[in-house]
């Protein structure tokens, strides 16, 4: 008892070690509240956080580069391998992007240091939740990044935010609660919170009921309620349009990244080593195809770009879901790099909006004729929405290219009909996008307007968004740059199923 | 050899700057012609290939073949084409398009020699299609005239759709044989029944450069050309290409396919002689005239006597141009008149005509002449060829009746008829009172136009053909035929007596009295025909094309991007409406009203979560159940 | 040197374009004449390449770079190259692309709104051409295909005519959901194909020559030729073979898949329907050369008879509707649709003649059809209306065009001595043969097909006799003194592409000495690999 | 130890019924309600399957934890809700919406 | 039966009205009795499911925390709207054949399922709360601590919410 006792609190200390990145996040919010409290100006808590971000980062590199095998921390409540650890640098980066974006919105914003402390929490909730592999900690950490957004949601304080915040939070509740009874019974089904246990597929291999199904689409609904895929869907648009726009660009990736990252493990989980007798991947697909369509199609009739972007997101989060729905090492790899070029994207989506948006154009009508005036912004948005539709020379097609790839490729393995559906159903979706992501620029471009309004080249948007665009292209020539660190990440879970089993 | 493309060539280039130089060309082109003509005659066929282009294993050559026909025919085409040029110096003097029409004119016959040299069916067809180009300019030369224009198009319209059928007979002679080469193709004895096919398409090609049935609308049309240009074109060399190329092609022909041929030339042959009788326009007489002309040789051909086909041909060749140009002096002489009277009235109309013999004697005389071997008196050219086609055909008939008999016939009746239009012709314009002229100060061309008409006067006479004024077998023919000779005298006999009877009738009957008939004026309304059933409709299924590609076609796609439109609207109404407007409904149809208005505004959370949970039962169910 | 001539090609406009960039837009000059010099310097590469070219030798020029390369574990690598070079195929067109290219810059001269952003994207176009032409690696023709897109979609939006916005959304969504369709083959394809030079390990490659050889795919993989995969009713190489041929026919365009082309081709501006017509309609073709035919043999030869009929439907209905159209610039693009089905019906054969006629079409319609554009635009250029009704009698006051007009018209409708008459007559052959020879089409399809050419003079001598001949008028709101004859700048457009379009038709050996042994090759080969190869019953 | 059906039949029972509340009632502090209600089902299954598998204590301590999380939950919830009661004077979602599709 | 047994029924019958009665009643402030009536029960259910520590820790912080703050809040609101607290009810129809039919697919597939199998060890234990402590130290350590962060977190968002609200009156 007493050595047991011991080696349980070495391996606590241990894994606190490993867990650098969350500690630093922990500790910044509390330090980024309590500067709040005593300093009043606006660039502190913001350059605070900036630090903290690239603190977590940094520390995530040097965990990627210290770690060899993955480890198991906390007596299987997280797990420190290199496919969270990619998640976890790629949440951080968009962090440290959502931060340099508030920073240019600051002036509109009060109660900045809370503000950041709630941003870094639903960091740190998704650092914690894409290393889950224990249900308590899949619900908990699902919790902190909720219960953050809907606060960050009505960041403007205004009716619309109220509104937000409201929707956002009742949405979100109700899935978690359903999400909640999905795990309850898994938690029947094998006696183990650990899901990625042995116990766990043993237990759960035997008694593959109806129940089980009930219970693995309940739990899966909470995770897809998190990317807003369809039918979970309809609180992005009113939340994207209540939400100040760094919160939105914040949305539109983090809880995404989350939520994709717990799913791809869990689904693997239940999916029992190829030996489920219920059919994930064709759960999944359906889900995925439902995305693209809802989103895609009622992008096509929308007024105010953000609203455009949240049904944009839904449809990015279909394609997501490809790459998990291969059930392949590959594609959920190729899943990694569209996430990857997704923030990237999305990011400079948003820059750009919001930099409109302060100049005054908010709803796309208004947008008529900026490219004169505005003429690298818009082409930066233009050439972040080509990427976002998918077409060369922007990683967006790079990204597409791949996951459909791992799609096919899953379908050469399994011979499931509802891949080639969706293979079909998502390549003919790109067509629609284009629609509705060439709306933007083709208000910008080719209506006209007179205005004379004098604009700085310089501006901080441009510089940033600059980055973003090189990054765009360079991902797109050489696709091997980032494609290397990915191929690093052997995602434990997978491989450990023989692909014979699968196919 | 090589002279007749370059000159043809040189001719093409430079006269388009200096008109003079045309005619001067065409001369030199004519004199080799003649030396060509006098080492080949009789020889063994020359031939020079070079290689146009390869593709696969199909070598494409162009080259020379010459043997007796091509180098009659190249005779007639430089000389004829010459005589155009110089009598052309005259008409077209002054015109503003001059060069443009010296160059075309030198490209036709550049165009025309092709054909006639061509060695391979391809290259034939080549200059056939820029024959018909040439023609289609020079239809249209005078581009203001809407006439013109119209003309122009339909001429080549109408040796498209022949082309079209050449075309499918090159294919089916290529895909069979594996060659255009015309030395090559002599070679095939066999007769295939693919050959039956292949030659009635080459036929149809004829059909359409020979003005045969049922294409031959275009050639009166066609007179709406320079009359020079009728003369060289339209009546003595392009149209017979047709003749030219089924007489050099004679070997590809079996039985069936020259019945077809000799049908058709015969329709056309009494077509176009009753319709010539009743025209009134001097240009369309002839036109109608060079038809059944042609249709007689095509008949010749048909009956299997490619000599005697080209004999007329010969023959032919200079008595229609010589007429045409005739009457090409009546028309640039009276409209020149015009001009200094000012007084205006149609001078091709032949009512309008008379008594020229006085103003214009030497025409007169040249008109006479070439009149009389058009009609086929004897001691004309004209009558020894139109008595070879007879003799053919009458051999070909044999001596059981048969429907061959009729043909037969018909050929007497076509030579009957020809008498008769071509003294009404000559009586109208020349004889009788003047009309409308009687005012004009109306003087003799000047030397250049007089000199050609002359000379194909001159030409119009027997000993062109034979000595024998009686008996055609003069040099060209024996030449030219070959194989079985059948030889009937009687024939010569019968056609002198019939002649004169013809000769008889027109005088005493038609001398004073016209027919007309407005069946035969419009050629048996075969252009209406055309226009209602052919034209009109195309048009029409054109524009009903072009309506189901921008209803049906198009509006198909509009009606997909807007049903794309329509589906992101319902599937917004859905999320907002129909959930909610249904389960309202169905709740209490009392709110019914209210909640449909208040659910469009749509933003229901509460509304949401069902349609979600909804959503999931529904999943649920369809799988496990 | 000569090792980089095709790179040289297409970088240089990308270069240029980007220094173009940092050039403020007041510089118009700068972006003329910098635009004009890459054409003339492109020109010169072009003389440089076919003084090396050698006809028999295959591809040539071969440049090749790794791209990307990725290990995917288990699933082996990925092998993107940037991988050009020209054949048979690919020089007549990369050529003319060169030559029509300068012509079309040449016709830009006029455009004075916003020179700079035009400039550039003219430059990107091109680029883009030229690298579709010569790239022999599917994801880098993919990339210059899409590349395409947005330009052009740019070009014909920013600059075009009345309802632009109209026809250039109906334009880019349909090359899109054209090339949606490659994307699924180009994605099933390069899956299923390893690269055999690379030993022990799997690689997947994207190279198109690679993907030829059915030794090459991957026991077991969909499209495996042995054992191909059996998706709904067909096979599923049937259906890669059929998506391919859809997203190039979108292209190319076939009916019923061609209405975008009459509306991007009525409202771009004239050098921008130069290029649409003359060189992105032969993408399609030579994509079904390049990629479709080459790879699935067996489906080509399973669809012939398909392809030639919409290859004749093509033609009779494109003819029907130039027939019906009352805009000039209307009629010539039907023109072109009924063009192009002839590359479809030639290609369809399968046949040495037919295929060498197809890419002899393609060239010599891309020659004509600028011609025609051009020819519109000038009138366009002078009085701002199309309407063919309009006018009546131009040749009394404008000579030289006319003269250029007939030129122009008579070599559309395949005169002989013009390069499309050399063009037609090798499809027909070609047509004609391929049912005594492979047995793959039916003689009547030819014989249909001439219909076509009795509908093309139809079409144009109507033209011509309602707009040119006739007695000079003029209706609707034209000035009078807007009709004037043609300028220097025209001629020096008009007459290079009249001369070229005489000189192939009248000397086509040494175009054909390109083109026939890839022809012959490539007839060979596709008839051959596809006998081999069983379709599953 | 009691059947484990009855336990899981009477939280499928809350779970539904704190659905039905949820979806049903106008009234946003109702909703709260309900998906406390929801909770709780989720919560007694835990429990009733921690009879099971008592090694761990897995359930007990879910259920722990779920209840803090209700807390949280509950209580930015209900600031929410009176923040919309400031700026709309109601709580009933359906009559707030500013937010919609144009 | 024994008692424990009656016990048992009992609470659970009381609970399930509860829930029940949840869903018609349309007083608000009765909403929230019922539901602590609920808690309570449900309480009650886990101390006879040898969950003593979870039940206490279910009446002390769901039932006198959490229910008394949303009494307050409704309290709170009701001043403020200065309405009647009744509730209206809407979607009935699809809410109950949602719920219902959910309700149904459960139970239906509950009866079906043989959780028993699954059983891992029959060790009837009597968990004593310091295992549960130990527990919560050691194996639970980590959802401790971000349970703490996530009140935190929830308390910080609730100050920030609350507190613009008297900023927006001033």
């Amino acid at each position: 008892m007493e050595n047991d006792l011991r080696s349980t609190l070495d391996h606590i200390f241990e894994s606190l070690l490993v867990l650098g990145p969350e500690v630093i996040l922990s500790i910044g919010i509390l330090l980024v509240i309590i500067v709040g409290l005593v300093k009043k100006e606006h660039a502190i808590p913001t350059l605070l956080s900036l630090l903290i971000f690239s603190f977590s980062f940094l520390f995530i590199i040097a965990d990627w580069k210290a770690l060899a095998e993955p480890i198991s921390l906390f007596q299987g409540m997280l797990r420190q391998d290199t496919f969270s650890l990619y998640l976890r640098g790629l949440a951080d980066i968009a962090g440290i992007l959502t931060v340099l974006m508030s920073w240019r919105n600051q002036e509109s914003q009060r109660n900045l240091s809370e503000y950041y402390a709630l941003i870094i929490a639903a960091v740190l909730g998704t650092h914690l939740l894409v290393m889950s592999t224990n249900l308590l900690m899949v619900f908990l950490s699902l919790e902190l990044i909720s219960i953050s957004s809907y606060v960050l949601t009505g960041f403007v304080f205004d009716k619309k935010g109220a509104e937000g915040s409201l929707k956002y939070f009742l949405f979100g509740s109700v899935a978690s609660a359903v999400m909640l009874y999905g795990l309850s019974m898994f938690y029947g089904f094998t006696g183990t919170l650990d899901f990625t246990s042995e116990v766990f597929f043993t237990k759960l291999y035997p008694s593959q009921t109806p129940l089980f199904f009930i219970a693995g689409l309940m739990t899966v609904s909470g995770f897809l309620y998190k990317i807003a895929a369809a039918p979970l869907h309809p609180w992005a648009p009113d939340v994207y349009e209540a939400a100040p726009m760094p919160i939105v660009a914040f949305f539109s990736v983090v809880p995404k990244l989350a939520g994709i990252g717990v799913l791809t493990r869990f689904i693997m989980a239940i999916n029992l080593r190829g030996a489920a007798s219920y059919d994930w991947q064709f759960v999944l697909g359906i889900v995925a195809i439902l995305s693209l369509t809802v989103g895609n199609f009622s992008a096509l009739m929308q007024k105010n770009p953000k609203r455009l972007m949240a049904y944009s997101s839904i449809a990015q989060a279909g394609f997501l879901l490809i790459g998990v729905i291969a059930f392949l090492p590959q594609g959920i790899q190729f899943m990694l790099f569209y996430a990857t070029i997704y923030v990237v994207m999305n990011f400079l989506v948003f820059i750009y909006l919001q930099y409109f948006e302060k100049n005054g154009f908010v709803s796309i009508a208004e947008y008529s004729g900026i490219g004169k005036t505005f003429l690298w912004p818009s082409i930066f948005l233009l050439i972040a929405l080509i990427s976002l539709t998918g077409l060369p020379p922007t990683a967006g097609f790079t990204a597409k290219l791949f996951i459909f790839s791992s799609l096919w490729e899953a379908y050469q393995l399994t011979g499931k009909n509802i891949l080639v559906w969706l293979l079909i159903f998502g390549l003919l979706n790109t067509v629609v996008s284009l629609f509705y992501y060439l709306r933007i620029p083709y208000y910008a471009f080719i209506k006209n307007r007179e205005s004379e309004l004098k604009t700085n080249i310089l501006a901080f948007e441009n510089l940033f968004g600059f980055v973003l665009v090189l990054l765009i292209l360079l991902f797109f020539f050489s696709p091997g740059l980032l494609m290397g660190w990915i191929n690093k990440i052997t995602f434990v879970f997978v491989i450990r199923y023989p692909l014979s089993v699968i196919g | 050899m090589v002279s007749f493309i370059v000159s043809g060539r040189i001719s093409e280039k430079y006269s388009w700057a200096v008109t003079f130089v045309a005619p001067l060309f065409l001369l030199v082109s004519a004199l080799s012609a003649g030396y060509v003509f006098y080492t080949i005659w009789g020889d063994q066929p020359y031939v020079v290939q070079w290689s146009w282009f390869t593709i696969g294993d199909t070598n494409l050559s162009a080259g020379i073949y010459l043997n007796n026909i091509s180098a009659l025919m190249v005779l007639i085409v430089t000389l004829i084409s010459f005589l155009v040029h110089v009598y052309s110096t005259g008409y077209m003097a002054g015109d503003e398009g001059i060069t443009r029409y010296f160059s075309m004119l030198g490209f036709f016959t550049f165009a025309m020699l092709g054909i006639v040299l061509a060695d391979s069916l391809l290259l034939v067809f080549v200059f056939w299609e820029m024959v018909g180009f040439a023609s289609y300019m020079l239809i249209g030369h005078w581009k203001d005239k809407p006439e013109a224009a119209a003309a122009a198009s339909k001429a080549f319209l109408f040796n498209r759709i022949g082309d079209a059928g050449f075309l499918i007979g090159l294919m089916l002679i290529w895909t069979n044989t594996g060659t255009f080469d015309l030395a090559e193709l002599a070679k095939v004895q066999d007769i295939y029944s693919w050959q039956t096919t292949a030659s009635l398409c080459l036929f149809c090609g004829v059909m359409g450069k020979s003005a045969q049935f049922p294409l031959l609308t275009w050639l009166p049309d066609a007179m709406e050309g320079p009359t020079p240009v009728s003369a060289l074109i339209h009546a003595a060399t392009m149209v017979a290409a047709g003749v030219f190329l089924l007489a050099r092609v004679d070997f590809l022909f079996t039985p069936t396919a020259l019945d077809v041929i000799a049908i058709v030339g015969i329709i056309t042959a009494c077509m176009a002689a009753l319709s010539a009788l009743v025209q009134s326009d001097i240009k369309k007489i002839l036109a109608y005239s060079t038809i059944s002309q042609l249709g007689l040789m095509i008949t010749a051909i048909g009956a299997g006597s490619s000599a005697a086909a080209m004999l007329h041909l010969f023959t032919h060749a200079f008595f229609k141009a010589g007429l045409f140009l005739c009457a090409g002096i009546v028309i640039h002489v009276l409209h020149q008149a015009q001009q200094q009277a000012h007084t205006h009235f149609n001078v091709q109309d032949i009512r309008n005509l008379g008594g020229l013999r006085k103003k214009l004697p030497f025409t007169f005389v040249a008109f006479i002449l070439s009149g009389s071997a058009l009609a086929g008196l004897p001691f004309f050219s004209g009558f020894l060829s139109k008595d070879a086609i007879l003799t053919a055909i009458a051999g070909w008939k044999g001596s059981d009746f048969s429907w061959r008999w009729i043909v037969f016939i018909a050929a007497f009746i076509v030579s009957f008829i020809t008498v008769i239009y071509t003294f009404r012709m000559i009586w109208t314009v020349f004889m009788g009172e003047e009309k409308s002229t009687a005012s004009l100060p109306v003087v003799e061309p000047p030397l250049v136009m007089r000199g050609p008409v002359a000379l194909l006067a001159i030409a119009s006479v027997w000993l062109i053909v034979s000595v024998n004024p009686f008996h055609y077998h003069g040099w060209i023919f024996n030449v030219l035929h070959s194989g079985k000779h059948f030889d009937l005298g009687i024939i010569s006999f019968i056609s002198v007596l019939w002649i004169t009877l013809a000769v008889a009738t027109s005088y005493f009957i038609f001398r004073k009295k016209t027919i007309s008939s407005e069946l035969l004026l419009n050629n048996f309304y075969l252009d209406k025909l055309y226009t209602s059933a052919i034209g009109k409709p195309s048009l029409r299924l054109a524009s009903m094309v072009s309506f189901v590609d921008r209803k049906c076609i198009d509006g198909f796609i509009h009606v997909s991007a807007y049903a794309q439109v329509t589906t992101a609207h319902f599937i917004g109404w859905f999320d907002r409406a129909i959930v909610d407007g249904t389960v309202n409904g169905i709740a209490s149809l009392s709110r019914v009203a209210g909640n449909m208005t208040r659910s469009f505004q749509g933003g229901k959370i509460q509304l949401y979560i069902l349609w979600a949970i909804l959503a999931i039962i529904i999943f649920l169910i369809w799988t496990l159940f | 040197m000569h090792h980089y001539l095709i790179s040289l090609l297409i970088f240089t406009p990308l270069l240029v374009a980007v220094v173009g960039l940092f050039i403020p837009a007041k510089a118009e000059k700068y972006f003329r004449y910098s635009t004009l010099g890459v054409n003339l310097f492109q020109l010169a590469v072009l003389v440089m390449m076919l003084m090396r070219y050698v006809t028999e030798a295959g591809v040539q020029f071969v440049e090749k770079k790794s791209w990307i390369t990725l290990s995917l574990g288990s699933w082996g690598m990925l092998k993107a190259e940037y991988f050009v070079g020209v054949d048979g195929l690919g020089m007549p067109m990369v050529a003319l692309s060169v030559f029509v290219l300068l012509i079309a810059t040449i016709s830009s001269w006029t455009i004075d709104k916003n020179v700079k952003g035009y400039f550039l994207l003219l430059l990107i176009l091109n680029a883009a051409i030229i690298g579709s032409f010569t790239a022999l690696d599917f994801l880098l023709f993919y990339l210059f295909f899409e590349f395409m897109l947005l330009p052009m979609f740019f070009l014909i939006a920013i600059w075009g005519g009345a309802r632009r916005e109209y026809a250039s959304i109906k334009f880019f969504l349909y090359t899109l959901l054209g090339s949606i369709f490659i994307l699924i083959a180009m994605i099933a394809l390069y899956i299923s194909v390893h690269d055999p030079s690379s030993s022990g390990q799997l690689v997947h490659s994207f190279n198109l020559l690679n993907m030829t050889d059915p030794t090459n795919f991957i026991s077991n993989s969909v499209l495996d030729p042995n054992n191909p995969w059996k998706i709904g009713p067909l096979d599923a190489r049937l259906w890669a073979f059929l998506l391919l041929f859809f997203g190039f026919a979108i292209k190319l365009p076939m009916v019923p898949v061609h209405t975008w082309l009459p509306d991007a081709h009525v409202e771009a501006p004239t050098p921008v329907s130069v290029i649409l017509a003359a060189l992105l309609l032969k993408i399609g073709g030579y994509g079904l050369v390049r990629i479709a035919f080459p790879i699935f043999p067996e489906a080509a030869m399973h669809f012939s008879m398909f392809i030639g009929v919409m290859g004749v439907i093509s033609i009779i209905y494109g003819g029907l509707n130039a027939m019906a159209s009352k805009d000039l610039k209307r009629l010539i693009a039907y023109s072109s649709v009924s063009h192009m089905g002839f590359v479809l019906l030639g290609l369809a054969s399968i046949t040495p003649e037919g295929v060498a006629g197809s890419i002899y079409q393609m060239f010599s319609h891309g020659l004509v059809s600028a011609l025609l554009f051009l020819i519109a635009g000038v009138l366009y250029d002078r009085t701002h209306d199309r309407t063919i009704g309009n006018y009546s009698g131009l040749s009394i006051k404008m000579k030289s065009y006319t003269a250029i007009v007939l030129v122009g018209f008579f070599a559309s409708m395949g005169l002989p001595g013009f390069s499309g008459f050399i063009a037609e007559i090798m499809i027909f052959l070609g047509a004609f043969k391929s049912n005594s020879v492979n047995g793959l089409l039916h003689e009547s399809l030819a014989i249909i097909a001439t219909l076509g050419l009795i509908l093309g003079a139809a079409y144009y001598l109507w033209t011509l006799q309602r707009m040119f001949f006739g007695p000079y008028d003029l209706k609707g709101n034209i000035a009078h003194s807007s009709i004037y004859d043609l300028n220097n700048r025209e001629y020096l457009m008009l007459i290079p592409l009249a001369i070229a379009a005489l000189f192939f038709g009248i000397f086509p050996q040494p175009l054909i000495n390109f083109i026939d042994p890839f022809a012959r090759n490539f007839s060979e080969f596709v008839l051959s690999t596809g006998k081999s190869l069983t379709l599953n019953p | 130890m009691f059947p484990i059906h009855h336990f899981l039949l009477l939280a499928a029972f809350l779970f539904c019924a704190g659905l039905l509340v949820i979806i049903v009632k106008r009234n946003a502090i109702m909703v709260l309600l309900g998906i406390e209600l929801m909770l709780n089902a989720s919560n007694l299954n835990l429990v009733a399957f921690n009879q099971l598998h008592p090694a761990q204590l897995g359930g007990q301590m879910f259920a722990l934890f779920v209840i803090i999380v209700a807390v949280c939950e509950a209580a930015v919830g209900l600031a929410i809700v009176l923040r919309i009661y400031q700026y709309y004077q109601t709580s009933v979602p359906d009559e707030i919406s500013e937010l919609r599709d144009s | 039966m024994s008692f424990v047994t009656v016990m048992f029924y009992f609470f659970e019958a009381v609970a399930a009205l509860a829930g029940l009665s949840l869903v018609f009643v349309r007083n608000v402030f009765y909403g929230a009795l019922l539901l602590i009536v609920c808690l309570l029960s449900i309480a009650a259910i886990y101390i006879l499911a040898f969950a003593e520590f979870v039940a206490v820790t279910q009446i002390l912080i769901y039932a006198g925390g959490v229910l008394v703050v949303i009494i307050f809040g409704v309290m709170l609101t009701a001043k403020i709207s200065g309405r009647p607290l009744v509730v209206k009810h809407s979607n009935l129809f699809g809410g109950i054949l949602a719920s219902g039919s959910l309700l149904l697919l459960l139970s239906y597939f509950i009866l079906e399922q043989n959780f028993q199998a699954q059983q891992n060890d029959i060790v009837p234990n009597n968990p004593a709360i310091n295992s549960i402590g130990f527990g919560l130290m050691t194996d639970f350590v980590l959802p401790f601590e971000v349970a703490g962060i996530l009140l935190l977190i929830a308390l910080i968002g609730a100050a920030v919410i609350a507190s613009t609200i008297k900023s927006k009156k001033i």
